[in-house]
């Protein structure tokens, strides 16, 4: 007998993070996020096809999670107003989808219970007036908004965002904000003189550049939960294949 | 049921009478319910306790029927002249284009076409003699609308063929259909 | 109308409802009836209270329909047809509980809670008259979608305070979005 392989299909990338939060049952916070980031990118880069049109909003979240997690790993590194606003905005959307899809849960088994059915209410004798609003000209502007009325999809050629593409750009970018940050923490440190420290954010760093290059490529997991394999690389020389 | 309370039955026979909406003989609600006659003149004596003047049960002996007082059919009728006198609207007209153009059809085509129920719509759109109801012939627990022949006439003209680019309307319709319902096939995320 | 006891505007209400056989919006009941908003409300008291589970009356917030009570489903199945099945799909529960627990609410609101484009979703939901488009007072270029009458008689219930957890998840909800608005307010503090 065939294996059937099921993958889970996800409403979007909201859905898809509640999971793996849900899954570790962990509460909604950076700390979580960060924890689920490596999974959340493997995830989508496994996907076979996206539900159309989310591909953007999955990348999205994944850049919002690097950044969490880059931030999670060097403290250092400075966010902007915007991308602090993003993360802000992030937590809330979560939580605020885990009550909603609790909610949803409870509507569905509701819906088993006996349903209130429709009187059959009196029949009235038709009568015809005339309308002065019918004419052929109104009942042809009409049937245009029912076609209008179809979702633009159907009527527009089909534009497909290439995610691999997508995510990779948007970690280059992170990539040169990783770089400087490293830059600045050096000079920081370098008068201090605490190996130690020194020592924890290089290996924090090397640790994101790693994370942030199986993002690009691919993610070998020992099993479905076993853990997650990434390939080491230069720091000056990271290579995108 | 289960539990043959005179409450109970009550209850069952005032909505077998709500959902069928025309006198029923007693006969029938007896074998319906699987109650007996006896046991329906006990109920009978709670609809008469506890009638507050809103629906009442009328009794002519062989039928049960729920009605409404004489104030509430004026008042009713009154509502029913001003919604004769209305123009049908918007939606009116986008639900009769509809079956002008791609009719005759269901109930459920008229909504998935205007993405929107058209209940009261379609329910408007018969009162005002613009359609009717057919039966259907691929299932004969529904119905189908078509136009009447007073929109024909209404329009000047004597058949759909005659509106306005019908042909080249009738083909986008068709194929916009096709399409969303092979796309809502293919979207597992959506229902 | 003369008297207006609660009770006796409670007996109005249900006989125009049954002779109309639809369901109508509070705001024409009063207009008809010549009563205030303030004095449908008391009446709606004296409905829950005197349910007798034959003939029962859902209020969606703004509309009003009588609808067969939740014990006599059983019977009532055998001889009313449902246009639709009651099976919504997971993105169409979604789309209903964030209406039914947080709406009324435009699609972008639909969209921004489940992080996917929900236009197709809402206009499955619309199509099944679980929902309907009523204007943004807000914004006249977009629409809000509000439960129907239809929504809580599918679930089984008379309006939303009987939807499971309601009062704790509007609470939630509610904090949730408090705790946001004071973090968005704070000063951002970037490193």
């Amino acid at each position: 007998m065939p294996i059937e392989v099921k993958t889970p299909v996800y409403e979007g990338p909201l859905d898809l993070l509640l999971e793996l939060i849900e899954k570790r049952k962990l509460l909604i916070n950076d700390i979580a996020l960060a924890a689920v980031t490596e999974e959340y990118i493997a995830r989508v880069n496994g996907m076979e096809h996206m539900p159309m049109g989310e591909t953007a909003e999955f990348v999205a979240l994944a850049a919002t999670l690097l950044l969490i997690k880059s931030r999670s790993l060097l403290p250092l590194l400075s966010i902007t107003e915007e991308e602090s606003k993003d993360i802000k905005e992030l937590e809330y959307r979560l939580a605020l989808y885990q009550l909603i899809k609790e909610a949803s849960r409870a509507l569905n088994k509701q819906l088993e219970e006996p349903m209130l059915y429709e009187g059959t209410g009196p029949t009235f004798k038709p009568m015809f007036i005339p309308d002065p609003s019918i004419t052929l000209q109104s009942l042809r502007d009409a049937a245009q908004t029912l076609i209008a009325g179809f979702p633009q999809y159907l009527v527009l050629p089909k534009v497909q965002v290439k995610t691999v593409i997508s995510i990779e750009e948007m970690i280059d970018k992170l990539r040169d904000r990783v770089t400087s940050a490293m830059r600045l923490s050096f000079k920081e440190f370098a008068g201090v003189g605490k190996n130690r420290e020194r020592g924890d954010i290089i290996v924090s760093f090397l640790a994101l550049l790693e994370l942030v290059k199986q993002g690009i490529i691919r993610a070998t997991q020992e099993g479905e939960h076993g853990d997650i394999t990434l390939e080491s690389d230069s720091v000056s020389t990271p290579s995108y294949e | 049921m289960n539990e043959h309370t005179p409450l109970k039955i009550a209850a069952h026979i005032e909505a077998l009478l709500f959902a069928l909406g025309r006198p029923v003989s007693k006969q029938k609600i007896a074998k319906k319910l699987q109650i007996s006659e006896e046991e329906i003149r006990a109920a009978l004596l709670i609809f008469a306790a506890r009638d507050t003047g809103g629906i009442t049960l009328i009794d002519d002996g062989t039928t049960l029927e729920l009605r409404t007082g004489a104030e509430t059919a004026e008042l009713v009728e009154q509502i029913q002249k001003e919604e004769y006198a209305r123009d049908i609207g918007k939606a009116g007209l986008e639900a009769l284009a509809a079956i002008l153009y791609r009719g005759p059809l269901t109930r459920a085509e008229v909504d998935f076409i205007r993405g929107v129920n058209s209940t009261q719509t379609l329910r408007t759109l018969t009162m005002r003699g613009l359609v009717r109801k057919i039966p259907n012939p691929k299932d004969e627990r529904s119905f189908l609308y078509e136009p009447t022949t007073e929109a024909f006439a209404e329009l000047g003209i004597h058949s759909k063929t005659e509106l306005p680019d019908y042909a080249a309307t009738r083909a986008k319709l068709e194929q916009l259909e096709a399409a969303y319902r092979a796309k809502e096939d293919e979207a597992p995320h959506t229902s």
